[in-house]
C-alpha cells in the first residue's frame, strides 16, 4: 500500500456549491460520454455557477424504480417533444438546466428506449411546484414539462442509451459523493458532541458507547472514500461498490441522528431545551438523515444491487 | 388467568375511534399542525371529548366520574395516539390523578367536578430545562409559605392550562438543581420521603410567566413556565412517593399514545404498501419490507401487552407494578420510534414530504419516546430492580 | 380484564419432563382430532411417562419446508410400509414412538397426500444415529426408516389430513409452549446476572442498559403466554400468533445469551474464568439458542406467515 | 492517494490462500479440532509456515527475517482466519514484536532468529484470570530481582511455548490487583510511565505451572500461567508505553484474523444457499437473506479497509494510529460475529452440527471478538479519543 498522505485532502471541508449536483455527476458523466460541444457547452458555465443544474429523475410512482418511467418525448425534426412529470427534483426552483430521464421510443418499456436529456427549466411548458419537506424545509421540487421542445443536441450519451448513462451517472453519485458525505457527517458528530457536552452527557458511559460507534463508522467512511478514489485512479470499474459507499453512508449518518434523539433524552422535543441551546439546524438536519435511505436508490435496492452483483446470489423472481 | 379487555373495553375503544374518524380525522390534525401561531388545543373537540365524560374517567364518582382506573385511560389515549390527536388529554387526566391521591377534599371538590366536565384544563409542571424527569431534575423551590420560584420546561399546554400541578423541592433539603447529568429512575419510589411536594398553581396567579415552546411535535404544544414568588397551595399527602406515582401515570399514559401511534404507524404502512407498485409487483410483496414490518408487528404487539399489564398493575397496586411500568415505557419507546421511521422509509419519497401524514407519527413518536423518562432511565431503573435483586 | 392472579403459576418452574414434547404438542392434538382408542392407547401410558414420544418432521433437504417432505407410506391391507429418512428428530434414540409425517398418496406434491403416521420406534427397520450439535452435546438424531410396517389404525386426523394435523400440532409448539419457555429463560437471565456479578461487571452502566434491555423482552413473553393462554381459554383459533410467540421468544432467548458473551468481556473463550465459575452448562445453553430460531420453522418462514396471515400483505412470488 | 495493498502484497495472500488449500483445508482442521487431547499445535504445519518465510516476516534482517511491517503480517493472519487454521502463529509474531521493540540486542539476537526459521514457539501472557486487558487486568508481580509470582490465564498456547513474554506490576507502585470491573482502554498508553514491565519468560525454568484451559474454540488452545518466583529477564526497553504498542498490535492482527473468519463465513454462506433449494427455490433468492448478507458485506468490506488503514497506521506511527486500531478492532468484532451467526442461521438445521464446519467460525469470531479488547473497550477508548477532544 502506497502511503495515505493525502487524507489532510479528505478531512479538508467539501465544497458546498450549490452546483454540487453538477459538479459531482453530471460533470464526470460528461466527461466520459459527452460530445466535445456538450463538454464546451456545459462544464465552463457550470464551473463558474453561471448555469445551476438540477436533477430529475424519480416519477410519481416510480420513486426507485427507474424503469418505470413515463415521461416521453416525441422527435418532430430536429426537437424532441417532451410530456410527463418529474418529482424530488434537487433544486428544482433554483435550476436553470435538468438533466433527466425521458422514454424517446414509444411503446418502449423497461430499460429500453430511454434516453438522457438535458433541459432548459426556462423554456415555454416547464412549470415547477416546491415540495416542502418533513422538517418544513422545501429543497425539493415538482416539475411539469408539456410539450417542451428539448434540441435533439441536448441528449447525452446517445438517443436510447439513456439506460447506460443514466447507471454512470448514478455510480458517481454512489461513489465518489464518499468524501463531501464523510465531511458533512463529521461536522455533524463534532456538533452533537458539543450537544452532550452542554447537556452535561458526554460522561455517560452508555452515550459514549453509542457515539463510539457512530464514530466507527465514520472512519470506516473515510476508508471506504480512500479506497473509491483510489479505484478512480486506477481506472477501475466502480460498479456496484457504490452501492457499498450508499449503504455505509445513509445508515450509518442516519444513524448518528438517532444518538442524537438519544443524548438529548427530555428534550428531544424542543428546539431550545436551555436558553443557550439552538437545536433547529441539528433539528432540521435530523429530519433530512431520514430522506438519505430512499433517495438515489433506497437502501432496499442498493441492498439488492450488492446482493446480485457484487455476492452474485441468484435473482430473486 | 385472564389477559385481555373487558366487553366494555373494547366497546369503549370502538367508540373513541368512531367518534374520531367521524369527528377528528388527519385532516383536522393537519390544520391544527398548519396553525403554528394557534394554540394547539381546538375548543371544539376538547368540548365534545367532554361531552363524552373521557376525561373523567379516572375521576372518582363523588365528583360526578366514572371512577375507573388507567386500564380505562389507556383505552382512550391509545385511540388518541392512532389518531395523533391534538390536545391536553393526558395531561389534564394527570394532574388529575395528583389531586384525586394528594390533594386535600377541598381541591378535589374544586377541581375534579369541572375537570372532569370539560370545563378546565390542568397540567402537569415537573422538570427543569435541560433536566431528567425525578427528583434531581427538578428546578422549582418552595418555600414554608408555599411560594414557588424557578423554572419547568417542556410542559404540556401551560399556555391554556387553568391549573397546573408543580414539582417543587422544599425547604431543609440540600438536593442540588439543574441539570442531572447521572440519569435516574424517573418512577422509582425516590429517595425516602420528604423534601418533594406537589403543589396546585393558578396559570393567572401573581409570578407565573408562560412561553411556548418550539417543538418538532406540533400535535401536542409545549411551554416553558418561569414562577417568581408565585402563590400556590400544596397538595397535603403529597411526597416523593406521590411525585414517583404521578411519574409512573404519565409513563403509562405516554406508553399507551405510543402503541397507538405506533400500531397506526404500522397499519398505514401496510395499506400503501400493499397498493403502491414499484418493479412490477406491490412493493409490500417484497420479502425484505414484509419481513421487517412483520418483526414491527411483534414488537407492536409487545408493547401493546406491556401497556395493558402496566395499568392493571398500578390499578391493583400489584407488586411487580413498578417493573412493569419501566418494561412499558422502554417497549413502546423502542416499537413506537421504529415502527413510524419504517412508516416513512416504506412510504417512499412520499414519506418525507410534510404533505404526507407520516410526519405526524414519526415526530409525535420521537417526542413521546422521550417523556415521562427515556429508555436510557427506564432501563437502568429495570436493571436496579431485576439486576440488583437477582440471589 | 380480569385479575392476573395466576402469575405465581407462570413463576413456577415448569416440568422438564423427559415426555415433554408429547405433553406439550400430541396430547392436546390426540385430543383434539384423535378417536377415542387413540385418547386410550396414547395419554395415560405418555402421562406415566411409560412411552417416550419423539418428533420427526424434518427430512434432508426439506428443513423449514414441510411441504417438500419425501418419506412416503404405501398401503399394503390395513398397513403403510413406510420408507425414508428422517432428520432433527428430538429424542430420537431415547424415543419409544414417533409422531411424523409421510406422503401417503403417491404422485402427491406440496400440502397434499400427507399423514401424520405413529411409528413403534422399535419396529423392524427403523434405525437412528444420532446427530452432534456444535455444543457437543447429542440431543437429535437421523432416523431411516426401511420398509417399516406402520397399522392405518395408527393415523392421526386421518389419511390424506396430514397436513391441517400438523398446523393444528405446530400451533401448540408455537404457541403454548410459551410459558415453558419463559421459565427457562428467566432461570439464564438469573444465572447471567451473578456470573456478571461474580465477574464484578454488575454495576457497569452499559452491560446493565443490556440486561434491562433482555429482561424487558423476558416480561414482554410473559404476557404474551398470558395473552395465548386467554385466547385458549376463549377457544379462539391462535393461527398465526403462534407466530408470534416463537420469534418473540426465540430471538430475545438468542439475544439474552449474546449479551452473556459480551458481559464474560475477555473471558469469553474459557470454560472456567476464574476457579470458582464454571460456564460450562450456560456456554451450552447459548450454544443451543442458535438452534431455536431455526428448528420449528425458521425466524424466516415466521416472518411470512405474519407478513401473509396477520398482517394481510401481498405474498411474495 | 493509495489505499489498497501492493501488488506483491496481493500475491503473498494469494500464495497463503494456495497453500492451505493445498497443505491445511478444513478436514485437516476438523482433525487437530476433534483431538481434544491433543496440544492444538499440528507440528508439520508449523514447520511448512517457518519454511515459507511467514513467521519472520517481522523479524530485522539483521536477525535474518524479511523486515516486513504489520501490513504484511495482515496478508497472512487474514488467510489463516479466513482457513481457521490452528498454531501459535499470532503469539508468536506478537512476542517477537515486543522483543525487537523493548528487548536488549543480546535477547533480541537469542530469540528472533529462531523464532523467524519456525524453531521456537511464543506467546504473550498479558492478563490475570478474569482481567480486562490492560494495566488493571494485569495479575502479576515482579520483584526487584526478576522473579515473577501471580497468574496469567487465557494465554494462547502456553503449553507449547519455548519462551513467554509476560506483563508484570514492578515495586513500588500500588496498583490493585485482581478484577477489573471498570473497562479501561485496552490499548491506550497507560496512566503515564513506568510501574509495568515486559519479561522474557522460559516456560522450563523453575516456579512456572502452566494448565491447559478448556476453551470454546478449539482452533486456538489456551492455557492459565501460575508463577511462583519465577526468574525472567526483563525486557529492558519495556514500560507502559511498551505494553500499549503490543496491545495495539495484538488487537490489529486478531481484527485481521476476525476479518479473514468474517468474509470466508460470508463467501461459504453465499455458495452454501445459491445452491440449497426450499419452497422449490434456492434459499438464496429469497430477499431477506439476501439483502441481510448484503448488509454483512458491507460490514465486513469496512472491516477489511479498517483493519488494512491501522496496521499501516501503526507500521506509519500516523498520529491518528490509535483511534485507527480502536474502530479496526470494534468493527471486525461485530463483522465477524454478526457473519459468523449469520452463518450457522443461514445453513439452516446442518449449520449447527458439529459434523459441519460452521461452528469454528462461529467459535474463532466470539474467542477473537474479546481478544485484546472486546467492543466495550475499544468504543471507550474511541470515546476518550474522540468525544473528549471535540472543541
Amino acid at each position: 500500500m502506497r502511503a495515505i498522505h493525502d487524507a489532510e485532502l479528505v478531512r479538508a471541508r467539501a465544497p458546498r456549491s450549490v452546483n454540487s449536483l453538477g459538479l459531482v455527476f453530471l460533470a464526470p458523466t460528461v466527461m466520459a460520454v459527452g460530445t466535445s460541444e456538450q463538454r464546451a457547452d456545459i462544464i465552463g458555465p457550470m464551473l463558474r455557477n453561471e448555469v445551476i443544474w438540477c436533477q430529475g429523475f424519480s416519477e410519481p410512482g416510480a420513486g426507485s424504480d427507474l424503469a418505470a418511467l413515463r415521461t416521453h418525448g416525441v422527435l418532430d425534426g430536429d426537437e424532441f417533444v417532451v410530456n410527463g412529470q418529474k418529482v424530488w427534483t434537487t433544486f428544482a426552483s433554483r435550476g436553470d438546466r435538468m438533466f433527466t430521464m425521458v422514454r424517446t421510443e414509444p411503446g418502449s418499456s423497461r430499460h429500453r428506449g430511454l434516453s438522457l436529456l438535458l433541459i432548459d427549466m426556462h423554456a415555454p411548458g416547464v412549470e415547477v411546484r416546491p415540495i416542502r419537506q418533513m422538517s418544513g424545509v422545501s429543497e425539493f421540487g415538482e416539475v411539469f414539462l408539456t410539450d417542451v421542445r428539448v434540441p435533439a443536441s441536448q441528449c447525452l450519451g446517445g438517443v436510447g442509451n439513456g439506460w447506460a448513462t443514466a447507471m454512470l451517472l448514478l455510480s458517481f453519485e454512489r461513489g465518489a459523493a464518499g468524501i463531501s458525505q464523510y465531511t458533512a457527517y463529521q461536522q455533524a458528530y463534532d456538533e452533537i458532541v458539543r450537544v452532550a457536552r452542554a447537556l452535561g452527557r458526554a460522561g455517560d458511559p452508555v452515550l459514549r458507547q453509542e457515539l463510539a460507534r457512530r464514530r466507527v463508522e465514520l472512519e470506516c467512511l473515510r476508508y471506504q472514500a480512500m479506497h473509491v478514489l483510489t479505484e478512480v485512479e486506477r481506472g477501475r470499474d466502480l460498479g456496484a461498490s457504490s452501492s457499498v459507499t450508499k449503504l455505509q453512508w445513509s445508515q450509518a449518518y442516519q444513524g448518528l441522528f438517532e444518538t442524537f434523539d438519544e443524548l438529548l433524552g427530555a428534550d428531544v422535543a424542543l428546539l431550545r431545551p436551555t436558553a443557550d441551546l439552538d437545536l433547529t439546524a441539528l433539528r432540521q438536519e435530523s429530519f433530512w438523515t431520514r430522506s438519505v435511505t430512499i433517495w438515489g436508490g433506497s437502501s432496499q435496492v442498493q441492498r439488492t444491487i450488492v446482493a446480485e452483483r457484487v455476492l452474485g446470489l441468484p435473482r430473486g423472481s | 388467568m385472564y389477559f385481555a379487555l373487558t366487553d366494555e373495553q373494547r366497546a369503549l375503544a370502538e367508540t373513541v375511534r368512531a367518534f374520531l374518524a367521524d369527528r377528528f380525522d388527519l385532516r383536522a390534525v393537519r390544520a391544527v399542525v398548519d396553525d403554528e401561531q394557534g394554540d394547539g388545543h381546538p375548543a371544539d373537540l376538547w368540548r365534545a371529548i367532554g361531552e363524552q365524560g373521557w376525561l373523567s374517567v379516572c375521576v372518582p364518582a363523588v365528583h360526578g366520574g366514572l371512577d375507573l382506573g388507567l386500564l380505562d385511560a389507556q383505552v382512550i389515549v391509545r385511540e388518541f395516539g392512532a389518531g395523533v390527536v391534538p390536545g391536553p388529554w393526558a395531561a389534564t387526566v394527570l394532574a388529575g390523578a395528583a389531586i384525586r391521591r394528594d390533594g386535600s377534599p377541598e381541591q378535589a371538590a374544586a377541581v375534579l367536578g369541572p375537570l372532569g366536565a370539560g370545563e378546565l384544563v390542568a397540567t402537569v409542571a415537573l422538570r427543569g430545562p435541560g433536566g431528567h424527569l425525578g427528583r434531581g431534575g427538578i428546578a422549582v423551590r418552595a418555600d414554608a409559605a408555599g411560594r414557588l420560584d424557578g423554572a419547568a420546561s417542556g410542559v404540556e399546554y401551560a399556555h391554556v392550562a387553568d391549573v397546573i400541578v408543580v414539582a417543587a423541592i422544599e425547604p431543609g433539603v440540600s438536593a442540588e438543581l439543574g441539570v442531572s447529568a447521572e440519569p435516574e429512575g424517573p418512577t422509582g419510589a425516590g429517595h425516602g420521603d420528604g423534601g418533594v411536594g406537589l403543589y396546585l398553581l393558578e396559570r393567572g396567579a401573581a409570578g407565573v410567566r408562560v412561553d411556548r415552546q418550539a417543538s418538532i411535535d406540533a400535535t401536542t404544544r409545549l411551554a416553558a413556565v418561569t414562577l417568581t414568588g408565585a402563590p400556590a397551595a400544596r397538595l397535603p399527602g403529597s411526597d416523593a412517593a406521590g411525585l414517583a406515582d404521578l411519574l409512573r401515570r404519565g409513563a403509562v399514559l405516554a406508553a399507551a399514545d405510543l402503541a397507538g401511534v405506533a400500531r397506526a404507524a404500522l397499519t398505514r404502512t401496510v395499506a400503501y404498501d400493499t397498493a403502491r407498485v414499484q418493479f412490477g409487483r406491490p412493493v409490500g410483496s417484497f420479502q425484505a419490507l414484509a419481513h421487517h414490518l412483520a418483526d414491527l408487528h411483534v414488537a407492536v404487539t409487545m408493547a401493546e401487552h406491556a401497556v395493558l399489564y402496566a395499568a392493571h398493575a398500578l390499578d391493583e397496586g400489584a407488586p411487580d407494578a413498578d417493573l412493569a411500568v419501566a418494561v412499558a415505557k422502554s417497549k413502546a419507546n423502542q416499537a413506537a420510534v421504529d415502527a413510524t421511521a419504517a412508516m416513512v422509509q416504506y412510504h417512499g419519497g412520499i414519506g418525507y414530504t410534510w404533505e404526507h401524514d407520516t410526519h405526524f407519527f414519526y415526530k409525535r413518536a420521537k417526542r413521546l419516546a422521550a417523556a415521562f423518562g427515556d429508555s436510557r432511565q427506564h432501563l437502568e431503573h429495570l436493571a436496579r430492580l431485576t439486576v440488583d435483586t437477582v440471589e
